[in-house]
Parts: structure tokens; C-alpha cells; sequence
């Protein structure tokens, strides 16, 4: 089996070498990107323009991966009986300052998903941000308070209501006689926060989403592993 | 809603999207199966819309040449109706059996995506079907709680994530030479290597013989309905992407190495399949051979006979999956005292004849079409095939049947009608003596051969983790060596 | 040149991994390095000419917003694969107590 | 700047994939996720830094550790002799216990631990429902016969650890562990 790993570790260390040799012919051609995405999306981060505006239907599929995950994990981690030992921190000034850390990463967690279009960020980011303090939460909670505060069935409601939305507002522009996926309110100023027409829509629900989505992983997680 | 929305090629994936949550929404089985009818009633009339006005080309979201460029042609129709047939009829034996509901979210957005795949013109696009459509496959076969479909899907796991970010790197760089996304803006010339390393993956996505050892533990792991849906349409996407990068300067000159490919694996995939005992197995390993025909037969009379092996492999596979999960045993010796009731037999037999290419039978057309368009050592190599595909398809049919009730089953019927159709309505256009003689001799001695020579047991070395990484580096030099010759 | 042959030799480094390693675990992290290595090389394409970010409320040139913009969404699928092939590796190690692909495998020839 | 930060990179991830250590690895993983998210930022791509730092750095580190807690556990059984396995204070100790346990640390395995008054007689193996452990083990000769179990003996002649038959694969590992013809390369 070694000599096996050997070859083939020598094979990819080949081709990896004649990748780097060949990288001289290759050419570097930049397009031109940049001009015009403000004035055809209204959002002044060009690449919050291109993940939401232009690519959204990429975009589309990467919160639908996300979804597929989260509904893999819960489903094959619901194999295993679930965990008697969660310990939960339970010191009174740890409880305060995860409470307290839990608020402001939300808040921070729901602005970098609202101003998406107009700094760097979005939704995904914003999630995770949000989801991040959760997990500090769980840390200092009993696991049936746990599943009473964040139960998984609202959570798994939302989440596909959500998720509907999301696709609604790709179809709407179909029935103003406008092809999919269009932006079909209207754009505003640039550089404000209400402007971008759907954009800062999308990226709050997808920050919404993404946010219980990674709550349900870590929630499933610990039920079924307990922590450190 | 009026009835005159205009219709975009983009629509037949947001439908299933758009419906797949609901699965999660509604438990209850009569929902479900309300929601499942009306995907792919919808699917269907969306792509009849779409056939009275193709070629279509879409931008999405309308920005032109800053959306994703999507294009529904005669490629993308063969594809889709070959994806929404096979899925639907699933879906149609899932309800008698006892599925989450999450393997109707899963496979509502499999079909989003196959249906994607068959029209997207975006190489990022791309690599997002391949990777989201291998996460639902993973789920899916890791479905039951067993260990050992645990690590098939893990093994599939580890081999097509490093296969696909291989294929980025690919990407990337195509980007940074030429400046776009869209396959069919690409110009000027590629370097070989990077066309290797965009091939490769999607050589191991469309499952064909050096590095898709993968696919055999996958495919006769899965229940029923998933390997029906893995060998039928899943498979097919790696296949469809190719075709699309036939014309550019991707792959202008690249066809040579697929084409050798293509034939190894026809010939290997029938060799292993005879040597095989366990009878999902043995189909599996014609997946392989018969993907290797597809990627043969080139855009035209490969994609023809896609749609042909998606109908017969996933009947094929309703058949003998519904017969292993009633009786237990996957042993073909052991299936010899528990046969096939008789209303499964026949159609096990439809499904037989169209795989082995009998005149008046789906597989004839396509098979004598992609042998006549073909250099001559590539006619050889795929006759030779074709009487491995007759004599390893005697072994499943000499299981023999036992007299039973007749029952009409709507999926087996479906599919045997699809292959009896095809085969019957297009045999003018293949049909001379000369591939009569043909098939009949193919016929003859495949049965021969079974008769005469025992199959041998031959150790599964080739699906070794190990191994399997070394097959794709092997194949990744092979063909980045031809292409730089 | 540099930045793109600085992702190459990371996305090596993670194929290496996959290739020598033998524990599940690790071959699964050096996955997640092999990733890395190609969001560097779409982030080092993107700058490859101007490095200020396509925020336009800064003055440019700016770097190429499209890299940028796609790759987010590889970040996304390499966090999926990994919690999902995680998922299989836990089980997989409660039924069978090792995470040695050696031994995996032998085990599955064994049982034929 | 930037050369330096992907210079970083390039050894954090030698790092993970030289440690032979699992935890280790997982920890230089976060190491280098945060260095790339900089080398991202310094490249000019805020967008893909803010994503890699809270999805690479935080979240997958966050579930590596959970999923590595322990993975499978054995069920050991022991009789308290003194030299071999007892309790201490602190924990457990003796030689047997020892061995057990790095084999555990070894393959990421638990170990739970019960103790049991004396050896188990043979009907209470056969009928008792209870008596579902991987291991017995506490300065056991290897000539006793315990029906279900079979004697692994080590390096200390006449001793044994009694390793249930029906689970394979830790009877084999353990042999190998105890032989010591371990070279299985990480």
C-alpha cells in the first residue's frame, strides 16, 4: 500500500510541477468588470453586484447545498442515540457574557447581512457571524432548554418558508413579464442602504437562513457528540 | 396566471427547486405525491413550450453576457426528457416502499440540477451542478445505516471532491486566459494540461472505466430507486458537459483521448461484469460500459443513446433491485432458487433485449448508429463489447421465472413502452442487412460465450481507495501526454 | 507569477495529504487545504493586476470582481462536503472503531 | 506582505499535513484559515476573507472538535488486582490499564469502565444480557476459559486480555497493538 501512496504522490507531484512550468504560457486577459455593474444592480459593492445580481443563479444553488447539508447532517446524526452528558457551563458570569456576546453577534450577524450590497460582507457571512454566538450559548444551556428556545421544528418551518421566498422572488419578475431572476424593483440610489432593489432583501433572508441552518448543525452536533 | 407567461430554459430548474422544500413542509404521503405529479407535469409542459422555440438562448437575470449564459437546444431536450423520465417513474416506485420525506426534497433538487447541467453554458455554473449533485448522491447512498454504504460514500466522497477542485484550479486558470466564464466565448488556445485537468473530473462524473471504481459499491449499495436514479440520469451529466465542450477550443483537439477512454471502458466494463456474481453489481459495471459508449458515439448519436441507456438501466434496475429487496440475496446462485415472478420477468427481458441491441428494441438504434460513425478499431473494440453486454445480460436472464399473478406495475410499464417506442419508430433509419446480420451474430456468439466460458471471481483491487487515486492521476497524464503530442 | 504558484504549491500540499495520509480525519482535513489552495488562486487571479476591492466607494482601479464574487460559493460547498463527510466519518468510527482506510478496506474484501 | 502571509499559509499547511496527531492537525487547520483569510484580505478580497475566517476558521474548527471528542468507545471490564488495573484517587492505574488506554488514545476510542466483583462464571456469560463487554481484563491467566471471549496474551507470559470474538475488528487491532507490529504510517 505504501509503495501505492508513493507512485501516486510522485504522479501528482509530476503533474503539479508541469502545471507550474505551464503557468508561463499562460496569459492573463483582465475584462473589464467593473463599470456598469453599479448602474445596472444599484449596489455599489461590485462583487455583492455580481454574487446577488448577476450570478444569482449560482447563488441560488449554493444556499440549496447549504440546505442539503443541514438536512444530511440532522438526518444521518439522528442514527446515533443521542448524548446523556451534556455539561453545561453553568457559571453565573459565564452565563451573562455569552448572553451578552450571543446579542451583539446577532446584531452584528444582521448588519453585515443588511449592508451587504454597500460594504463587504452578505448574508452568508452574516449567518455564521450570528450562528457563531449561538453555539457560545449552547455551551451554558441544558440540552432541554436548548431544544425548547431553538426548536428544531419552527426551525426547520422557517427555514423552508424562507427558502421558498427566496425562489418566489426569482420568479416574480416572470409574471411583470421579465426574465427570471431579474431585478425588479426598483434600484435607488447607490451607496444607501435601501437600494440595490432585491439584493439587500435576499442577503437578509439568506442571512436568516444561513443563520438557523448553521444553529440546527451545531445544535445536532452537540446533542449527538456532547462537547469537548 | 395567464397562459401566455413567456417561457425561459431557466424555469425548469427553478419549478423543482421551488417545490422541494414543501416536501419538508408537508409530510403526509398524499401531499407528496401531489407535489411530486406536479413537478414534473410542469417540467413537462416547460419543456414542451421550450421545443416549439429552440434554440433558445437565456441570459439570467437578462444582463447580457454578464448572466449566465443558458441555452436550451436539441442536447438539453434529449437530456431533460430523459431526466424528468427517469426521476418521475422513481418517484412512482417510491411510493409503494417507505421513504423520508427528505428523499423527495433530495431528488426534486437532483433533478434541478441534472436539469441545470443539461442547459448551463457556464463552466462555474458547472462545477456548482457537479458538486451539488454529488453532495445528494452521497446522502443518498449513505441513506441506510450501514457501515459499509457509509464508506462507499465516503470513498465516492474523498475521490470527487479532489477531482473537482482539480477541475476549479481548471477553471481558474481558463479564466485567467481568456477572461470569461462562457463556453461558448471562450476562443484561442488552451494549454494541455489545463484541458486535462477540466476533463478528467467530468471523465470520473460520467462514470467510465479508469476512474470510476467508484461506481460499482455505489450503485449496488443504494436501494432501489437511487440506483435506478445514479445509473439513469445521475451519471449522465458528466456526459452531456463534455458534448457541450466538443466544438470549442477546449476540446477541438482533446477528442482523441476521451475516445480511447471511452472504448477501454466498454470493453472492461462487460469483462468485469461477467466475472461478477452479485446482480447489482453486474449492472453497475454496465453502466460503465455503456458510458463508454455514449462518450464513443460523440454529441449526435451518443446522446441518443443516453436517453436509450437511462430508460433500459433504470427498468433494468427496478426490476432486479424490487427481486433483491423481496428475497434478500444479491448472489445470482443464491437468486436461482428464489426466480422471478413472471410479471417482473418479462420486463426484466425488455429491459435485457434493449441493452444487448436486438433489432426492434431502443438499444438497437443507437448502438448500430454509434458502430457505423466510429474509426475501425473503434468498430471493433464495440462489437467485441456488445457480445460481452449479450453474454453477461444471459447470466441475469437464465435466472429463469416462476408462475405467478399478473400484476400491472405503471413504472415497469412506462419504461418498456419508452424502449419499445424508440426502438420501433426510428428503425428505419439503421435498419439494412448488414446490421441484422450483425446484431444476430453479436446475439450468437455472446450466447456462446456465455454458455462455454465460467466466469472467475476477480478480487475488487481496483476500488481500493488507494488505487482508485492512482488510476485517476495515471489517466490524467495519459491524456494530458496525448493531448501534448 | 508568485501568488498563483503560492496557491498552486498549497493546493499540492492538500493533495499530497490526501494521498499520504491514512487516517480518515486528516486525509479530510488536507481536503479542506486542497480548497484553500484554489480560493488563493481565484483570489491571486482576481488581484493579480490591482488589489483594491470593487467597493466603489473608494477610487480604483480595482481588482477583477468576478473571482471574487464565485468563489464565496466554493467556500460554502467545501464547508458542506466537510461537515457531511464528517457526519460519515463519526459513524463509520462508532461501528467499526477505527478510522485507518487500510483497514476499512480490507475489511469490506474480507467480507466476499 | 502578501508574499509573506502566503509564505505562512504554505507552513501551517505543511503543518497539518505532517502532525500525526488529529487535535494537532485540527488546531494548525485554524492556524491556517486565519492566515489565508488575511492573505485574502491583503489580496484585496474582503468578501472571500470575511467567509473563509467565519466558515473556515470558526465553524469547521468548531465541529472537527465536536465530531473528534470520541469516536466509538470499548466496554471494559476489570477485576481489581493490584499491579495490573485498580483505582486510584485520581483515575485508574496499573499496567493493563495503561496498555488499554493508549491503544484507545491511539485509535481515537473511549474507554468505558466498569468493575466486576470476580470472574464470570459461565452461565452468567451465557444468559446475563448484562455482560456485554469488549474486554476483560485485571491479571487474568491466559489458561482460564471464558465462553464468547478469547485470550489475547501479551508480553508478560501467562497473562491475558480476554477480547470478545464477535467484535473483530478491535481483537485485531488490539493483537497488532500488542504484538507491536504496528506500522501503520499516519
Amino acid at each position: 500500500m505504501k509503495n501505492i501512496r508513493l507512485i501516486s504522490v510522485l504522479l501528482f507531484g509530476i503533474f503539479i510541477s508541469m502545471l507550474l512550468v505551464s503557468a508561463e504560457t499562460i496569459s492573463y486577459v483582465q475584462p473589464d468588470n467593473v463599470t456598469g455593474a453599479v448602474k445596472d444592480t444599484g449596489a455599489i459593492n461590485v462583487i455583492a453586484a455580481y454574487y446577488l445580481g448577476y450570478r444569482l443563479f449560482d447563488t441560488l444553488f449554493e444556499i440549496l447545498v447549504f440546505t442539503v447539508a443541514v438536512q444530511g447532517v440532522v438526518y444521518l446524526l439522528g442514527h446515533i442515540p443521542t448524548l446523556e452528558q451534556h455539561k453545561p457551563m453553568r457559571e453565573k458570569a459565564i452565563i451573562i457574557y455569552t448572553d451578552l456576546i450571543f446579542g451583539a453577534s446577532l446584531i452584528t450577524g444582521m448588519y453585515i447581512a443588511v449592508a451587504g450590497h454597500i460594504s463587504a460582507g452578505g448574508g452568508f457571512v452574516g449567518g455564521i457571524v450570528g450562528a457563531t454566538g449561538a453555539v457560545l450559548v449552547f455551551l451554558t444551556m441544558p440540552m432541554e432548554d436548548i431544544e425548547n428556545e431553538f426548536n428544531h421544528k419552527y426551525m426547520a418551518i422557517w427555514e423552508a418558508v424562507i427558502l421558498i421566498t427566496i425562489f418566489i422572488l426569482a420568479l416574480i419578475p416572470i409574471l411583470k413579464g421579465m426574465s427570471p431572476m431579474e431585478n425588479f424593483l426598483p434600484l435607488g440610489t447607490p451607496g444607501h442602504i435601501i437600494s440595490g432593489g432585491i439584493i439587500p432583501i435576499v442577503d437578509t433572508l439568506i442571512g436568516i437562513k444561513v443563520l438557523i441552518g448553521a444553529v440546527t448543525i451545531a445544535q445536532t452536533f452537540i446533542k449527538h457528540r456532547g462537547v469537548f | 396566471m395567464s397562459i401566455d407567461i413567456q417561457i425561459y430554459p431557466s424555469l425548469l430548474t427553478l419549478v423543482p427547486m421551488l417545490f422541494a422544500p414543501l416536501f419538508l413542509l408537508f409530510r403526509t404521503k398524499l401531499v407528496q405525491k401531489l407535489l411530486a405529479s406536479l413537478i414534473i407535469i410542469l417540467d413537462l409542459l416547460i419543456i414542451y413550450r421550450l421545443t416549439l422555440i429552440m434554440p433558445l438562448d437565456e441570459y439570467t437575470g437578462g444582463w447580457i453576457l454578464r448572466g449566465i449564459h443558458l441555452r436550451f437546444d436539441n442536447l438539453s431536450l434529449i437530456y431533460t426528457l430523459l431526466f424528468v423520465t427517469v426521476i418521475g417513474t422513481s418517484w412512482l416506485s417510491s411510493f409503494k416502499k417507505n421513504y423520508p420525506p427528505l428523499f423527495y426534497f433530495l431528488t426534486s433538487i437532483l433533478l434541478s440540477t441534472l436539469n441545470t447541467s443539461a442547459i448551463t453554458l457556464d463552466l462555474f455554473n458547472i462545477y456548482v451542478m457537479l458538486e451539488l449533485s454529488s453532495i445528494i448522491a452521497y446522502i443518498l447512498i449513505a441513506m441506510k445505516d450501514n457501515w459499509k454504504h457509509l464508506w462507499a460514500s465516503l470513498k465516492y466522497l474523498m475521490i470527487s471532491y479532489f477531482a473537482f477542485t482539480m477541475y476549479l484550479t481548471a477553471v481558474g486558470l481558463i479564466y485567467m486566459h481568456t477572461g470569461t466564464l462562457d463556453i461558448s466565448r471562450i476562443t484561442g488556445e488552451i494549454p494541455p494540461i489545463i484541458v486535462s485537468m477540466l476533463i478528467v473530473p467530468l471523465l470520473l462524473k460520467s462514470g467510465v472505466f479508469p476512474v470510476s471504481m467508484w461506481l460499482p459499491a455505489a450503485h449496488s449499495l443504494a436501494p432501489t430507486e437511487v440506483s435506478a436514479i445514479l445509473s439513469g440520469s445521475f451519471v449522465k451529466m458528466g456526459s452531456i458537459v463534455i458534448f457541450r465542450l466538443i466544438n470549442t477550443p477546449i476540446l477541438k483537439q482533446a477528442y482523441t483521448p476521451i475516445t480511447l477512454i471511452a472504448l477501454l471502458s466498454a470493453l472492461t466494463g462487460v469483462i468485469l461484469a461477467y466475472n461478477e456474481s452479485n446482480v447489482k453489481r453486474i449492472l453497475a459495471f454496465h453502466t460503465i460500459s455503456q458510458m463508454g459508449y455514449v462518450l464513443a458515439g460523440g454529441p449526435v448519436y451518443g446522446a441518443l443513446h443516453a436517453f436509450n441507456h437511462g430508460i433500459f438501466k433504470s427498468l433494468l434496475f427496478f426490476t432486479v433491485g424490487d427481486q433483491v429487496e423481496e428475497t434478500g440475496h444479491y448472489d445470482i446462485k443464491a437468486l436461482k432458487h428464489a426466480k422471478f415472478p413472471m410479471h417482473r420477468y418479462i420486463f426484466l427481458v425488455i429491459g435485457v433485449l434493449g441493452i444487448s441491441g436486438v433489432p426492434l428494441f431502443s438499444g438497437f438504434i443507437s448502438k448500430s448508429m454509434i458502430i457505423h460513425h466510429i474509426p475501425i478499431y473503434g468498430k471493433v473494440v464495440l462489437i467485441l463489447a456488445s457480445v460481452g453486454t449479450v453474454a453477461s445480460m444471459s447470466k441475469l436472464v437464465s435466472i429463469g421465472y416462476r408462475k405467478s399473478s399478473i400484476k400491472l406495475i405503471p413504472h415497469y410499464i412506462i419504461m418498456a413502452t419508452i424502449i419499445i417506442l424508440v426502438g420501433i419508430r426510428y428503425i428505419e433509419h439503421v435498419i439494412s442487412l448488414w446490421t441484422i446480420i450483425e446484431s444476430l451474430i453479436v446475439i450468437i456468439v455472446g450466447i456462446t460465450i456465455f454458455l462455454v466460458i465460467h466466469p472467475k471471481h476477480i478480487p475488487r483491487i481496483l476500488e481500493k481507495l488507494d488505487i482508485m487515486v492512482i488510476e485517476y492521476m495515471l489517466t490524467l497524464i495519459t491524456v494530458w501526454a496525448i493531448l501534448y503530442m | 507569477m508568485i501568488y498563483i504558484a503560492i496557491a498552486v504549491v498549497i493546493f499540492a500540499i492538500g493533495g499530497i495529504g490526501i494521498i499520504w495520509k491514512d487516517n480518515i480525519l486528516l486525509k479530510l482535513l488536507s481536503l479542506g487545504i486542497m480548497n484553500a489552495g484554489v480560493v488563493a488562486l481565484f483570489v491571486s487571479i482576481a488581484g493579480l493586476k490591482y488589489r483594491i476591492p470593487a467597493i466603489l466607494n473608494t477610487s480604483g482601479p480595482y481588482a477583477d470582481p468576478l473571482p471574487q464574487a464565485v468563489i464565496i460559493t466554493s467556500i460554502v460547498i467545501g464547508f458542506a462536503t466537510m461537515s457531511l463527510a464528517l457526519v460519515f466519518t463519526m459513524l463509520i468510527s462508532l461501528k467499526k472503531g477505527t478510522l485507518s482506510s487500510k483497514k476499512l478496506q480490507e475489511d469490506i474484501d474480507r467480507e466476499h | 506582505m502578501e508574499v509573506t502571509l502566503g509564505f505562512m499559509g504554505i507552513i501551517f499547511a505543511i503543518g497539518v499535513v505532517l502532525s500525526h496527531n488529529p487535535m494537532r492537525a485540527v488546531i494548525f487547520m485554524g492556524a491556517f484559515s486565519i492566515t489565508m483569510a488575511t492573505y485574502y484580505y491583503a489580496m484585496g478580497a474582503p468578501d472571500v476573507a470575511m467567509a473563509e475566517a467565519t466558515l473556515g476558521a470558526v465553524f469547521t474548527t468548531f465541529i472537527y472538535v465536536v465530531a473528534m471528542k470520541h469516536r466509538g468507545s470499548i466496554k471494559v471490564a476489570y477485576i481489581r488486582k493490584e499491579p495490573f488495573f485498580f483505582k486510584t484517587n485520581n483515575g485508574f492505574a496499573g499496567s493493563e490499564y495503561h496498555l488499554l488506554k493508549r491503544f484507545a488514545d491511539k485509535n481515537a476510542m473511549h474507554l468505558e469502565i466498569t468493575r466486576i466483583a470476580e470472574i464470570p462464571s459461565h452461565k452468567d456469560l451465557q444468559t446475563d444480557r448484562s455482560f456485554q463487554f469488549d474486554i476483560i481484563c485485571g491479571g487474568l491467566k491466559d489458561s482460564l476459559s471464558l465462553p464468547g471471549y478469547t485470550p489475547l496474551p501479551y508480553h508478560l507470559r501467562g497473562f491475558a486480555i480476554y477480547v470478545k470474538t464477535d467484535s473483530e475488528d478491535i481483537y485485531e487491532s488490539l493483537e497488532d497493538f500488542l504484538v507491536g507490529d504496528v506500522n501503520e504510517e499516519y
